[in-house]
This record gives C-alpha cells, structure tokens and sequence, in this order.
C-alpha cells in the first residue's frame, strides 16, 4: 500500500516538475526542474526493477544534463521576454 | 545476536526518517535562504546518515558488505552536504540576497564590508 | 519490523512533499536549489531504503553514484549564480 | 606552485596509494587476489598521474598519535553533529520560530588549505553555524542566533572545539 502511494506520488511529483519546466519563463528554474525530473525518473526506474537503466539515468540526467542546459544559458540569456523585447536580427550572445 | 542487530536498525531507521521529516519541515518554515540552508544541511544529513547505517545493521547478518558499502555511502553524504551548502550560501551573498537581521545591533553583517572592499579591489 | 518501514516510507513522503512545495514556491533561484538539494538527500536515503525491501546487494550501487554525483549539480548551479562558471 | 623535490613526490604517491588500495578493498569488499593485483595496478597508475593535485600531506601524517586525534576528532564531531540536529529540531518545531541571524567573523590559526577545508565543514554541521566564506584566514560564518559579534568571543564559541584538536593533527 505505502509503495503503491510512494509511487503515485512520485509520478505527480515528476509530471508536475515537467510542466512546472515549460511553462515557465526563466531558464534558469527550467534547467533546476530538469534537475528534479532525472532524479525521480531514476527512483522510478529502480522501483521497476532496472537498476542499469537508473545509474545510466543518475550518471547522465545529474552531472551532464544540468552543465550542458548551464553553459547554454550563460552563452544566451536567462530570461525568455529578454529575447522578444531585443532586435531579433542581432546575436542573443552577450 | 540477529535480535541486537535488529533492534539498532529499527532504531536507527525511525531516528532518521524523523530526521529527514524535519529538513523538510525545515525548509518549508523558515524565512531565507541561509536559515533554510541551516536547517536542511544539518537535518538532512544526519537523517541519511542513520537511516542508510540503520538498512546496512538489518542486512549485516546476510552480508557483511552491506554495511562498508552503507559506511562509504554516509562518508560521502557527510563530505558532499557541507560543501554544497557552503557553495550555495556564497553564491547567494554574491547575488545581493542578505540575510534578514532582525536585532537592532549594527555588525550583526561583517560580511558586508569584506565584500565591499573586495568588489573595489576587483573594478580597480 | 514491516511497520517501521511503512512509517520510514511515510515521514520520508512527508518530507519530500514539504520540499517540492518549496520548489514551487520559493522566491528567489536559491530557495529552489535548495529544495533540489534536499530533495535528492532524502531519494538517496530512499533509495538505500528500497534496496533493502527488495534484498539485492546490488541495488545499493545506484545510491553509491546519486551519493557521488549528486551534489555536482547543485554546486554548478552555485557558481552560475555566482557568475563564475 | 612551486617545484617538488623527489621525497615529496615519493611520499605523495605512496600516500595517494594507500588510500586509494583502501577505497578499491571497501569498493569491492572482496579479498581475492585478481580483485588485490588490479587494484593495486590501477591505483599505482591513478596515483602516479595525479601528484600534483590530491595529496596535501606528508607520510607523517600516519604517525599513531595523529591517528588517534583522528579518532577524537570523529568522536568530537558525531556529538557536536547529533547535539546540531537537535537545536534545529527545537527551532523548527517551536511554533514561534526562535532565530536571531547574522554574519560574524573569526581569525582562524591554521595555514594548510585542507585543514581550512575540514574546520569550515564541520562548522556547517555544528549547532546554529553555516560557513559562508574564507577569504586568507578569515572565516565569515553566518550564525542562527547571534550571541556575540566580537570575533574573539566568536572564534572561542564556534572554532575552538574543533581547532585545538586540528592544530595537532595538520
């Protein structure tokens, strides 16, 4: 019973994460949901007896996941309306 | 012998789930972010210390290695916690989010002053 | 011994609801980071937890590298803030 | 950095070995002796690449009486830690919320970087304590409940537990 609820939740936990991750509009809060859903994915995929598949998930989702949405948000911009006010035709870089 | 090992892993199990409970009331209570870091470093880390040292004495009589793999575990949580919490306090100062200071007293912030000379070193 | 783990799993479910409202909430990038933090010390414990409900030596190595790894991410978030990545 | 002379660089990597052998033998918690050989190639080649970044000490670090202030150390540091989870379960329980925050700063008498390193995390597990940053030898800690912000009352409050058993160990 108390898995059966560990894993409802777990599920609405993650759902909302990803939602929570495109609706908003700073990228910043977007990546650290990112960070949210590759942690519940692998307690997931343990749940469901595949341990291979979560430590490729934890290894994969944590540390290269989370750098790679970083470095790009530093080489562009961190909030989304900051693009549409700016002239479209320059280079988003700084 | 199997009875002893049982009760300190009972034991050790409720004392740490309590003590996971409580960073997270932690977090939810208090008002910024270095109380919040207070409370969820500190509470947090003893919780999966004890409940992971607790799951390592239940299964120590099947195999031994449970439990230095449950230790290498809890060696690393006590490392990387502190670390992470002090990475993220001085991230925050940086960003201009000071701490609330509720007494009357003037050099409750000796931080301030540091960062402000150090910001001037840094434009010069 | 069955009913320890049920209340284990329940306060465990207590606290990872309180630090996802957080997450939600939080006003600033470094309430969230927080709760991200929290959030991933209390599934590494969980997941320690849930290995030995399901009795495989193995299954304690996914938590060794969440344990390792973890932190990594939180800290990359710190220096971003800082404006030293 | 400055230039290591051929001791140094010895006593690092037998050192760096060592503890490495001993994460390799907790790794695979087995004893056999194609598991011991490998490890102990592989950690010879690690070591042998990695000199100039991990180790800090010399071999004296291994003498008895520094292990056995490592031993205190712990035991100091596991009181001081379950005494901290028990003020902040205080705090957070009580529906008030008790707290008087604010940064003070201390002095600190240790030189080696890792010394700082292990005195700043375990002032984050004390009671009340979160290190905040170490500019030379200065430490900013922000505290939950303010007693003092004279830095020499502060440095007897916070540090010196741990200090005074550091100082013998580095």
């Amino acid at each position: 019973m108390i898995y059966l609820i560990l894993i409802f939740f777990l599920l609405i936990l993650m759902i909302g994460a990803a939602i929570y991750a495109v609706v908003q509009k700073d990228l910043l809060y977007a990546v650290i949901a990112t960070g949210v859903i590759s942690l519940v994915l692998t307690v997931l995929f343990y749940i469901l007896q595949a341990p291979d598949v979560a430590l490729t998930e934890a290894a994969i989702g944590v540390a290269l996941t989370t750098i790679i949405f970083l470095i790009t948000i530093r080489n562009t911009l961190r909030h989304e309306d900051e693009y549409n006010k700016k002239d479209k035709l320059k280079s988003p870089a700084k | 012998m199997s009875m002893v090992f049982e009760i300190i892993g009972g034991a050790l199990l409720l004392i740490g789930s309590i003590f996971l409970f409580l960073g997270g009331l932690g977090i939810f209570r208090m008002p910024d972010v270095y109380n919040r870091l207070q409370a969820g470093t500190k509470a947090t880390t003893l919780g999966g210390m004890s409940l992971i040292l607790g799951v390592g004495f239940l299964m120590v009589e099947t195999n031994w290695a449970w439990l230095v793999k449950a230790a290498i575990i809890v060696i690393f949580i006590a490392f990387s916690n502190p670390i992470s919490s002090h990475a993220l306090a001085r991230a925050m100062y940086k960003r201009k989010r000071y701490p609330i200071i509720t007494s009357k007293d003037e050099n409750m912030d000796a931080y301030r002053e540091a960062y402000e000379n150090e910001k001037k070193e840094e434009d010069a | 011994m069955i009913y320890i783990i049920y209340i284990s799993f329940s306060f465990m479910i207590v606290g990872l609801l309180l630090a996802a409202i957080r997450f939600i909430k939080g006003p600033t990038a470094g309430d969230r980071t927080v709760a991200l933090d929290t959030l991933t010390t209390i599934l590494v414990a969980g997941l320690v937890l849930l290995g030995y409900v399901f009795g495989r030596y193995i299954y304690l190595d996914v938590a060794l590298v969440y344990g390792v790894l973890g932190f990594i991410g939180v800290i990359v978030i710190a220096r971003y803030l800082e404006g030293a990545l | 950095m400055k230039e290591l002379t051929f001791n140094e660089k010895l006593e690092r990597f037998i050192l760096n070995w060592l503890f490495l052998m001993i994460v390799w033998v907790a790794f695979t918690t087995s004893f056999a002796v194609a598991e011991l050989v490998t490890g102990a190639i592989v950690s010879m080649i690690i070591s042998l690449l990695s000199i100039r970044m991990f180790t800090c000490c010399k071999l004296s670090i291994l003498a008895p009486k520094r292990i056995f202030y490592m031993i205190v150390y712990f035991f100091v540091f596991i009181i001081a830690l379950i005494k901290a989870n028990f003020d902040v379960a205080r705090r957070v329980l009580t529906p008030s919320l008790p707290i008087n925050p604010g940064i003070v700063k201390f002095k600190t008498k240790l030189k080696t970087d890792y010394s700082k390193m292990v005195l700043a995390n375990s002032i984050t597990l004390t009671p009340g304590t979160l290190s905040v940053d170490i500019i030379d030898d200065t430490f900013y800690i922000h505290w939950i409940d303010v007693k003092t912000t004279d830095p020499e009352k502060a440095y007897k409050d916070i540090a010196w537990q741990f200090e005074k058993i550091l100082l013998k160990i580095f």
